[in-house]
């Protein structure tokens, strides 16, 4: 029964995941993955991590991949960016060989671990407890981090009054955050390019 | 009992699809999906050693794993809102999610 | 009271140049007096030693030291040794000094650098006295430098000439480079023998077991140096010192030209003392030569060849001064070739009496140029009319430096021109025994040629020259005087006694007294016609044209008119050799060090960032891709 | 008083110049009198204190004295910890008397006065730190805190090229400290000391009482502390970036530059290097005595072959380190007295020489020797001092310079024959081109251009360069006391080197 659930569970992400890669368009791709960690969340039921499982829907599968379909929409890519999986032969021999490595280091994996799995850890409990005794440390730092990630994006996407005023992307962006730092560099993709080589240069 | 080695593969070998996401495809915002799709191979595997992992002197297993499964998943939300923010301030300024187009940091 | 004053005596200059140098320059004639009064002082408490001295036979001294510097367990002792040598070579020098500072008092007059003037000269009393004072190496090496020093700052005197900068530039190198003999002469005596004081030193180097032992071997003894051989080798290379300070060749060169600084300083640096230092110090560390046959041999041969050579030169020139001066540079031949030849007591006569007779020339020939403002002979004569204190004065000098019985001259002279032939050993050697007695006649024939065209014939001078003031006329009138009498009045047995028995250690050869019978004074007039006679047919009646007899012997006149290109020889080394050698060093370090090492090492880093900045594409896929290349390596090392 | 005094003489030194520092930051930019009126005060100050740490240190005690140590980080092992012996006391006076003289020269700055004064104090609290520190870690950082501020003093105030020369100094020095910090981590984990320990003391007595390293390891340690030291010292062929950046400097940090930081090398390889690696360094020294040949030959010709007078004075430099180190390398009492000796005079001297030079060159805007000629008839004070400078650096009795270099080589003699003779014909070299700058820019004609030059002949201008040139004087005449005081500092790291050299049996 566990090992038809696994296989279900397993070849269901890896199958969703391929798809995700390989769809044209974004919005496609998005559901995919939504599917994938649907499936990732059912592998951590598997594994006796339920908190961890309800996060993983929560969180990924609710809330960031909605992120992601939200910029997709915004963005409105056009056809010719809608373009998928681009092969390229060294890329796949990169990837396979590293894959291969990947496999010979798991066959590789020593004592570190028991060949037998623990039962009844499925408890949040001790994973609250070590959150809040040993990890308690990073756990403040990462609610640093969120919020310096929550200004980050304000300030990211913080429009000049200059560009307020005018219409379109056609307007240099007199410093509106500090994404650039050659503020004014004109927003003509290959000016920009041109100007982005002359601070390269500089700096 | 599903052996840990069968976790690791298949954790390995979707890490490995992520990568191929992040390396083959153009747009940046499929780029940053790869990145989660590893991101969450890894986190398959985390949780899986956590399974495995051998009790502590006092019989009690440490989280550890879950722990820091947790923590990626927060750190992936941070990354994901601030990358999102930069490609969509990436196309309002040059009107393109295409890193090929995007290619200024170079010498 | 006596014990102090030798400090007195070296001091009082010194302090009297501090105090022209902080401030006092301003005041002409305090500056004037105050060096005055220095030398003066100085030879007043030198003179109150002299009965006690006399009556000591010799063995009177007085010694007294201080420490100057230690380290370890090496000490260095700043000290005075007054003994009858000292003393006499005190005297000299104040007394010698003092009157060409008189002299200075009118030559000066209305120079602008009157005060400065006074001041070097004091400076320069202090470092002589010092050499003379000295009781250790190390001391006489500082004075030594000390003299060198204000020689340099006397000579360039007139600075904005550019001449006089030039010459006292060479005479301070040459001066460094015979230093340069003299500091390693000086450092291997101090660790041979453990000591730098000349008294504990010749306590050492008396003792013949010292002498037979080695002083170091190479090659596990299979060239072993003894003492002998070592000390031999020291003592030349203190002779190189010798040899910079009185200008034997090859380092002679500096003295002709040194002739650019005012007369005084000629007359007192350049004729009386400083040069006479050399041989002062020879006198003062002869135990050092007395066991060494060849460092006596090599003193004695370059003694000799200077005499003759600065001789042959001095009779092809014009300039009135630079004649003194290679005359001089002959004299002091003459006293280091005594020395070499075991008359060490006679060298320091000639030294005395030359001090007198030579100074008064020079004072002479300021009082010349004073008046007609050229130092050209060609441009003087008939001045005896004009100028007769000076000429009578020169005249009388001249006689005693040719030697006429029964000037001073004859008496010194004579007593080195008899060691010449005393000396068994030298026998067989032409430049010993023949070339000295020729260099006599060759100063007789200088000297004359000089007379006679300065003062005697037509006048060929320019202006109203006139008569020196008597500060001028004075001090040349005490020297002249001095340069008679120092002969049977002055130098009496008891001193050379004195002299005798300090300056010749033990086993030193026999004494020859210096006395005036028929059969030296016959050769003595005999050298002095050989050489006034046809001087004073060419120069005085013009029988034969000297143009002729230039024409004669062209080739032989070139050599000594071109100083026998000794210097032209120098001017080679210096510029072709010694410049280029320095810009070959330039180029080694602007090529090879900074072109190739340094910048070479920026060169590699900067290509090395140019080359893996290719690798920074700005495509994020290609990142990734060399990113995973390094994850897989690790891994692949990992396996 | 005198308590606090000899208890924190020493940090009173380096808190001074960072003190004046800090004050300058409040003083209005606008007010260049009060800048300039602080910054003197300052350092006549320190010139005070060292003056009486002079007269004060106790000889008969010897050792460090005036020590203060106040942990600061003690699970490492660092603690801010000052003292002096002999050496130190020789090196803060002369650091008090350059940072004075280099004060009062630099009174004719008028650009952007503020901070390089504030520089300049920060650099001079960087050389007191260095000349007092006992303790690795704050003798790393205040050498490091002297290098930085010469780096914008040249960048912004300095002459011709001196983009390229700054660059190359600070590279030079950095690559130096660097190499040297590599030294003294190795030092630190060598396990000398029980517990890892930046006090230098506590490392020197381990290694007296015989728990110093592995001859083998000695011999890998110690060319790290040299070249990193002689790097600033600096030895040939390390010396390119003095010369360049000595013309390069304005004339205060060229005083304190040539004057004072030149020496930091010198006296960290006496400081550090000897005593902690006894062995080592006899294994080594030798071949810095070949090296010195190098340095005092040919740098004194390539001296002789340039027209800049700066460049003249900046290999000068170079070759009259290169008797410092013979003497270092020598290991007697007398060498490296003669060498301290020498780092004190030769300080003096060459900042005279800069502050000279530079005093001038506001005026004609050139030093080449072609262009100048005849000055000491416009500016005979200037032209007075110079050659008495020159003299000096040429040896002449009677400066301090001639004292130490007399006591260099007598001192290396017996040990290295051959690199003595070579000092010895140093000196010949040293009067060959000293004189021909002399009489080319002082002497001769003067060309009529220059008719305008003034001497300097206010008190105030004059008073830098009597200091620099009476302290020549004084301890030229008189040396004992100085060198009896050098002795002291002196004698136990000589006496180290020969137990070990006797040890080793070579």
């Amino acid at each position: 029964m566990a090992e038809l659930l696994f296989w279900l569970m397993g070849g269901g992400m890896v199958f969703f995941t391929m798809l995700t890669i390989w769809s044209r368009n974004p919005v496609h791709c998005t559901v995919f993955m939504i599917l994938s960690f649907a499936a990732t969340a059912g592998l951590f039921v598997m594994l006796d991590a339920y908190l961890i499982a309800a996060m993983e829907v929560l969180v990924y599968a609710g809330a960031i991949l909605m992120l992601f379909l939200f910029v997709i929409m915004m963005i409105e890519l056009r056809d010719e960016e809608q373009e998928g999986l681009r092969l390229n032969p060294l890329m796949l021999v990169a990837a396979a060989t590293f894959l291969l490595l990947l496999g010979r280091a798991v066959g590789d994996l020593g004592p570190v671990v028991q060949s037998q799995a623990n039962e009844m850890i499925g408890s949040p409990a001790p994973l609250a407890e070590a959150l809040f005794t040993r990890f308690v440390v990073p756990f403040e730092a990462v609610s640093l981090l969120l919020l310096g990630a929550i200004l980050g994006v304000v300030v990211l996407n913080q429009r000049s009054r200059d560009e307020r005023a005018s219409i379109g992307p056609a307007t240099p962006d007199a410093g509106g955050g500090s994404a650039a730092p050659g503020s004014g560099a004109p927003s003509v993709p290959g000016a920009g390019a041109g100007a982005g080589v002359a601070d390269g240069s500089a700096s | 009992m599903i052996p840990l080695e069968h976790y690791l593969y298949l954790s390995g070998v979707v890490f490995t699809l992520g990568l191929c996401g992040v390396m083959m495809r153009r747009n940046i915002i499929m780029m940053l999906m790869g990145i989660e799709i590893m991101l969450n191979a890894a986190n398959l595997a985390l949780v899986a050693f956590n399974k495995y992992m051998p009790p502590g002197p006092d019989g009690t297993v440490p989280m550890d794993g879950q722990v820091f499964v947790f923590f990626t998943i927060a750190i992936a939300a941070a990354e994901v809102a601030v990358a999102l923010a930069i490609a969509v301030a990436l196309f309002r300024r040059l009107d393109t999610v295409n890193v090929d187009d995007v290619a200024n940091l170079r010498w | 009271m006596t014990l102090t004053s030798p400090w007195i005596i070296l001091f009082a200059p010194l302090v009297a140049a501090f105090l022209i140098g902080l401030g006092l320059h301003r005041h002409k004639r305090l500056s004037a007096g105050l060096a005055l009064a220095a030398v003066w002082t100085g030879f007043g408490i030198a003179a109150s030693y002299l009965p006690e001295a006399l009556a000591g036979e010799g063995a009177w001294s007085l010694t007294g030291a201080i420490t100057w510097l230690r380290a370890g367990d090496i000490t260095f002792e700043y000290g005075y040794l007054v003994d009858g040598l000292s003393l006499i070579m005190l005297l000299v020098v104040c007394g010698v000094g003092g009157l060409i500072h008189v002299y200075a008092t009118g030559y000066m007059k209305g120079d602008g650098g009157y005060a400065r003037f006074f001041g070097c000269l004091a400076l320069f009393v202090f470092s002589m006295l010092g050499i003379v004072l000295a009781d250790n190496f190390f001391q006489i090496f500082i004075h030594w430098e000390l003299v060198g020093v204000s020689s340099y700052l006397l000579i360039g005197f007139y600075y904005r000439k550019d001449s006089a900068a030039a010459a006292a530039n060479k005479a301070f190198l040459t001066n460094r480079v015979g230093d340069f003999g003299f500091m390693i002469g000086i450092l291997m005596l101090f660790f041979a023998t453990g000591t730098a004081n000349f008294g504990e030193m010749s306590v050492v180097l008396q003792s013949s077991e010292y002498l037979t032992q080695p002083a170091f071997s190479v090659g596990g003894g299979t060239w072993v140096l003894t003492n002998e051989h070592f000390l031999w080798i020291s003592s030349a290379l203190i002779f190189m010192g010798v040899m910079g300070k009185s200008a034997q060749f090859p380092l002679h060169v500096w003295l002709p030209d040194a002739m650019e600084g005012p007369t005084p300083v000629s007359a007192l640096i350049h004729a009386a003392t400083m040069v006479a230092a050399g041989v002062f110090l020879l006198a003062r560390v002869f135990f050092l030569y007395l066991p060494s046959e060849t460092a006596m041999s090599i003193i004695a041969h370059i003694g000799a060849f200077t005499a003759f050579f600065a001789a042959t030169i001095a009779t092809t020139q014009f300039d009135i001064k630079r004649i003194l001066a290679f005359s001089t540079l002959s004299q002091l031949g003459y006293m280091v070739m005594a020395v070499g030849l075991n008359g060490t007591d006679v060298a320091m006569y000639h030294l005395t009496t030359h001090a007198f007779f030579k100074a008064c020339l020079f004072l002479g020939a300021g009082s010349v140029i004073h008046a007609v403002h050229t130092n050209d002979m060609r441009e003087m004569g008939g001045l005896r009319k004009i100028m007769p204190g000076t000429f009578w004065t020169f005249l009388i000098s001249t006689l005693a430096l040719c030697g006429l019985p029964p000037l001073s001259g004859f008496w010194s002279k004579d007593g080195i021109l008899h060691l010449t032939h005393a000396a068994p050993a030298y026998a067989d050697s032409f430049l010993i025994t023949v070339l000295p007695t020729l260099t006599a006649v060759l100063t007789c024939y200088y000297m004359t040629r000089m007379v006679v065209v300065t003062f005697l014939g037509k006048p060929r001078y320019h202006g109203h020259p006139h008569e020196s003031p008597a500060s001028m006329v004075a001090p040349m009138v005490v020297l002249s005087v001095l340069a008679v009498a120092a002969g049977p009045l002055l130098f009496t047995e008891n001193v050379i006694e004195t002299f005798r028995t300090i300056t010749r250690p033990t086993g030193s050869g026999p004494f020859l007294p210096v006395h005036g019978d028929v059969a030296t004074v016959g050769i003595a007039l005999a050298i002095f016609a050989a050489g006034a006679i046809p001087a004073y047919l060419v120069f005085g009646l013009k029988l034969i044209d000297p143009a002729t007899i230039k024409r004669a012997i062209r080739p032989v006149h070139a050599l000594f008119d071109n100083r026998w290109y000794v210097d032209d020889f120098y001017e080679w080394l210096v510029r072709a050799v010694q410049q280029n050698f320095a810009r070959l060093c330039n180029a080694i370090d602007q090529v090879l060090i900074i072109g190739v090492v340094v910048n070479g090492t920026a060169w590699v880093a900067r290509a090395g960032g140019a080359v893996l900045s290719r690798y920074q594409t700005g495509s994020a896929r290609n990142y990734v891709l060399l990113f995973l290349a390094g994850v897989a390596a690790l891994l692949a090392l990992n396996l | 008083m005198t308590d606090i005094l000899s208890q924190y003489a020493l940090t009173f030194l380096v808190v001074i110049p960072a003190l004046v520092t800090t004050l300058l930051f409040f003083l209005p930019a606008s007010n260049a009198q009060a800048i300039r009126g602080v910054s003197c005060f300052g350092a006549a100050l320190t010139l005070v204190i060292a003056g009486w740490m002079f007269f004060d240190y106790d000889q008969a005690a010897g050792g460090f004295q005036y020590v203060t140590a106040i942990d600061w980080v003690p699970s490492l092992g660092i603690q801010y910890k000052v003292g002096a012996d002999g050496i130190s006391v020789a090196m803060v006076l002369l650091t008090g008397i350059v940072y004075l003289a280099g004060g009062l020269v630099s009174m004719g700055v008028d650009k952007r006065v503020k901070d390089f004064y504030i520089l300049l104090s920060a650099l001079v609290t960087g050389v007191f730190g260095v000349f007092v520190s006992l303790d690795l870690f704050f003798f790393y950082f205040f050498y490091e805190l002297a290098v930085v501020p010469m780096y914008l003093l040249i960048g912004y105030w300095g002459s011709a090229n001196r983009e390229y020369a700054t660059m190359k100094l600070t590279l030079y020095l950095t690559a130096g400290a660097v190499v040297a910090l590599m030294g003294l981590l190795m030092l630190y984990f060598s396990g000398i000391t029980a517990e890892p320990t930046f006090d230098l003391t506590a490392i020197i007595a381990a290694v007296d009482a015989g728990g110093g390293l592995d001859f083998s390891d000695q011999k890998l340690l110690f060319p790290l502390l040299l070249v990193g030291f002689a790097t600033i010292a600096p030895m040939w062929p390390l010396h390119t970036w003095s010369p360049g950046g000595h013309a390069a400097a304005p004339s205060a940090a060229s005083m304190m530059h040539a004057g004072v930081l030149m020496k930091l090398g010198s006296y960290a390889i006496i400081r550090i290097a000897l005593p902690v690696l006894p062995e080592g360094a006899v294994y080594w020294l030798p071949w810095v005595a070949v090296l010195c040949c190098f340095n005092i030959i040919y740098g004194g010709y390539i001296a002789m072959s340039q027209r800049d007078m700066k460049f003249v004075i900046g290999y000068s430099s170079s070759s009259h380190m290169g008797y410092v180190l013979l003497g270092v390398a020598s290991m007697s009492v007398m060498s490296m007295d003669g060498a301290v000796f020498l780092m004190f005079a030769h300080g003096v001297m060459t900042a005279m020489a800069f502050g000279l030079i530079g005093f001038f060159y506001e005026q004609t805007h050139t030093r080449m020797l072609d262009d100048l000629g005849g000055l000491m008839h416009q500016i005979p004070f200037v032209g007075m001092m110079f050659m008495m400078c020159a003299m000096a650096s040429l040896g002449l009795p009677g400066f301090a310079n001639f004292a130490s270099e007399l006591m260099v080589i007598v001192g290396s003699w017996e040990r290295y024959p051959i690199p003595t003779l070579c000092a010895i014909f140093g000196l010949v070299i040293g009067a060959t081109y000293l004189l021909r700058t002399l009489r080319e820019a002082f002497q001769g004609p003067m060309d009529p251009k220059w008719s305008e030059l003034k001497d300097a002949t206010t008190p105030m201008q004059r008073a830098p360069f009597l200091l620099l040139v009476g302290t020549l004087l004084v301890f030229g005449f008189y040396p004992l006391p100085l060198v009896d005081l050098i002795s002291t500092g002196v004698e136990p790291i000589v006496a180290k080197l020969l137990s070990a050299e006797a040890g080793l049996g070579l």
